[in-house]
């Protein structure tokens, strides 16, 4: 398998292949993404407890997933730079943590908006919220890490060894803050927790659950293009890409 | 040149080399998020414990994210020699400075202000007190920067002066935070606030306006 | 089909606020992370003209040494 | 305790420049005492002397900066301290430090030093800016940040000033630091030009001036004997 992946330690190389997979995941990520947020929102049925402001789920579970994943991600990124000091792997930092924030972001958003109908406040200090909250708080750790230095790949090997920490960290922090909860509380009932969710709404989640993971992997190639393109600018290679879509530099 | 354009060409210099270093404006506001959100952490997540010390909190967590900026205040100009500059400008050190103070406001106080609804959002405080919060900092933090620029000044030579500043700084904050929570905390019990909000207000007019001499005075004794 | 008509399914039984703003919301920010990789794209275009139009100043700086003149 | 100035008076009106009795004390250790010293229009003055003698500290001195431990400066036959704002207004100073910006690009660099030097029209991409960038040889790299180019290279950007600036009276720290031979070169070259104006330069060097066509006058600040202290 090494020997597989071994040329795309080289940034070209590298690129030409994201390059030329993204379109086909961009595609999915649509198609897959507005066939799963219409059949939430239009085709499955109201929840017989919380009516139709549910369907916020569609969004709040797979980003809340996807948030966590990505900052999974990035770890193991953060350990192959370490360990085989390959230097595309470095780039996939900053690639990978906006977009892992982003997400938290969005798990953020809709988890609070969720709660006002339910609980009446915006915000609640539910075990999920916090962990999302706090693992906002891991990725900006990261990304000021990163943007620290002077050398980048200081940045870049201070940042991994950060987002390592972080990963281990994360089921700890997890389970505290849920204890953490239980223990101060009994009384908030967790709206989030679904034991059994009839099929017909289940359905409509995967298929969200597939866009957002295919959205997450769009926008990180995105941002893996650039970070590519930013290291290797003085090379031919990324003069002649970046100055093939001409079209765009005009007014500049 | 007359001096309007000097000062706005300090302001906007300041401003430019801040855009170039994000993470140095961005990093004691993210502070204060942490510290806010560590206290229900600790406290526990009781809606009524933490309306109650909700304002305490904010305003506390506000003076020490202000201390976190303050140590490059002056730091940089002084240690590249442009601090000298501008000691020889032919305008008054006073008057210029003042420009590096409203820097340091819009890029640590005016942030603080903008950040405060999601602040009292998280702390559970009622909302009739958010707009008191907004006005308290907005009305507050101009004094912690005009303030903070006399201890940045006045340690400027000394390698570490940290810890030093927040020594100097935090009796002379005092008054602010305590009629700012007493603003706060009344506008939550629907009582009046003009009182706390109007000596406030005086305190930032007299210290933004006294405070340069005194930061002048302490930047020329740092030359020596 | 869940709703028997547009208009209802836009009131999402009384909860149209909160489930729109919070996908409006949720898309802003997506939005906005795609965006800055565009415009991240065209940062890096305009910095590679930079890099080459100073090769070319100084490729022509090679070939006509420095003019006398001060201010 | 008197220095000797080793001046030969070229005109006899009041010097642009003049320090009467000048002492530094710092630390309890007597840097120099009761220097007298006079610069006129079109001079150039060299300030020696051996690692801590106080050339820097005169030199602040002279500038403003610093207020002598006794005697004064005086411009124009002015005391400074009343005429501060005539005074900065016909003087360039440049420290040790040079007030370069390293999160700046050389170019904006460049700007602010001549909008802070009190040119209102100064736009950012001047041409001017550009014509002394091509002179001290930081074309292609005026777009990178400051912080990022070596020393010699961020001396020349500090040394932009001396092109762009009106000023009459120059006071340079170690103009030479960090400049390879063309950058002290193309440095004589505007020395002369400058002088040639009228303008006057006092400024410390460890070099010897390497021109012969430079009115070179010297001053040097010789270590003081602990008597001094009793003054």
């Amino acid at each position: 398998m090494w020997r597989w992946l071994h040329p795309y330690a080289k940034p070209e190389a590298t690129y030409r292949l994201v390059d030329k997979l993204l379109p086909w995941f961009a595609a999915f990520t649509v198609v897959s993404l507005a066939v799963g947020m219409i059949w939430g929102l239009a085709y499955a049925p109201a929840d017989y407890q919380q009516g139709d402001s549910y369907r916020i789920i569609y969004i709040h579970v797979p980003s809340a997933i996807f948030s966590m994943a990505a900052y999974f991600a990035m770890a193991v990124m953060g350990a192959i730079a370490l360990i085989w000091q390959i230097k595309t792997a470095e780039w996939a930092i900053p690639a990978i943590a906006p977009v892992g924030a982003a997400m938290t972001v969005v798990a953020l958003l809709t988890g609070a908006i969720w709660g006002k109908p339910m609980w009446g406040t915006w915000w609640v200090w539910d075990a999920r919220l916090t962990s999302e909250l706090i693992l906002l708080f891991l990725y900006v750790g990261v990304m000021a890490l990163y943007y620290a230095f002077d050398d980048v790949r200081t940045g870049a090997k201070a940042a991994s060894i950060l987002a390592i920490v972080g990963v281990v960290n994360l089921p700890i922090i997890h389970y505290s803050v849920e204890w953490w909860n239980t223990l101060h509380q009994g009384a908030t009932i967790t709206k989030f927790e679904r034991p059994s969710i009839a099929t017909s709404m289940l359905w409509p989640l995967l298929v969200s659950l597939l866009g957002f993971k295919l959205l997450t992997i769009s926008l990180v190639m995105m941002r893996f293009k650039n970070e590519l393109l930013r290291h290797e600018l003085h090379r031919p290679w990324a003069q002649k890409e970046l100055s093939a879509d001409k079209e765009l530099s005009d007014g500049v | 040149m007359n001096s309007w354009q000097l000062w706005r060409s300090v302001l906007a210099k300041d401003l430019r080399i801040a855009a170039r270093r994000r993470s140095d404006a961005l990093n004691p506001l993210m502070f204060l998020l942490m510290v806010v959100t560590l206290f229900p952490l600790g406290i526990g997540p009781g809606p009524d414990i933490l309306e109650r010390i909700a304002p305490g909190i904010i305003w506390v967590a506000a003076l020490l994210a202000t201390l976190l900026g303050l140590d490059r205040l002056f730091k940089d100009d002084y240690n590249d020699g442009s601090l000298e500059q501008l000691c020889l400008l032919p305008e008054p050190l006073a008057y210029t400075l003042t420009a590096k103070v409203a820097a340091h406001w819009l890029l640590s106080g005016l942030p603080l202000v903008l950040l405060s609804p999601l602040l009292a959002l998280l702390l559970n405080l009622p909302v009739d007190a958010w707009w008191a919060l907004a006005l308290s900092l907005l009305l507050g933090t101009p004094a912690l920067s005009a303030l903070g620029a006399i201890g940045a000044a006045l340690t400027l030579q000394l390698q570490r002066g940290g810890s030093l500043v927040s020594l100097i700084l935090l009796p002379l904050f005092i008054p602010l935070l305590i009629f700012a929570t007493s603003a706060v905390e009344n506008a939550g019990m629907g009582l009046d606030v003009h009182a706390q909000l109007a000596i406030l207000a005086a305190i930032s007019v007299l210290t933004v306006t006294l405070a340069p001499l005194a930061i002048a005075a302490a930047v020329r004794m740092s030359m020596n | 089909m869940a709703f028997e008509s547009f208009g209802e399914f836009l009131q999402m039984g009384g909860y149209g606020f909160y489930v729109w703003l919070s996908f409006f919301l949720s898309f802003l920010v997506i939005a906005g992370v795609a965006l800055d990789a565009a415009l991240g794209r065209r940062r890096l275009q305009r910095q590679s003209q930079t890099l080459q139009r100073r090769k070319r100043r100084l490729a022509k700086r090679q070939q006509s040494p420095v003019k006398e003149s001060t201010r | 305790m008197t220095k000797p100035v080793t001046t030969q008076r070229v005109n006899t009106d009041t010097p642009l420049l003049h320090a009467d009795g000048v002492s530094s004390i710092r630390g309890g250790r007597v840097l120099f005492a009761q220097l007298q010293f006079a610069l006129y229009s079109g001079e150039l003055w060299q300030i020696s002397g051996a690692n801590g003698a106080g050339k820097s500290t005169l030199l602040r001195m002279l500038a403003g900066l610093l207020q002598p431990s006794s005697g004064g400066v005086f411009f124009n036959g002015h005391k400074l301290a009343a005429y501060r704002n005539e005074f900065h207004q016909q003087l360039l100073y440049i420290g040790h430090k040079a007030a370069v910006k390293p999160e700046l690009s050389a170019l904006e660099n460049v700007f602010w030093q001549r909008r802070l030097g009190g040119d209102k029209s100064a736009q950012l991409n001047d041409e001017r800016d550009w014509d002394v960038l091509e002179q001290l040889g930081l074309l292609g790299l005026e777009e990178e940040l400051t912080g990022r180019l070596s020393a010699g290279q961020q001396r020349r950007v500090a040394l932009t000033r001396l092109w762009s600036s009106t000023a009459e009276l120059w006071i340079l720290d170690e103009p030479f630091t960090a400049l390879d031979v063309d950058g002290i070169a193309l440095l004589q070259q505007r020395f002369k030009q400058h002088l040639d104006n009228g303008g006057s330069i006092i400024m410390t060097s460890h070099q010897p001036l390497g021109l012969a066509d430079l009115p070179l006058q010297q001053l040097t600040l010789a270590p003081l004997q602990q008597e001094a202290m009793s003054e």
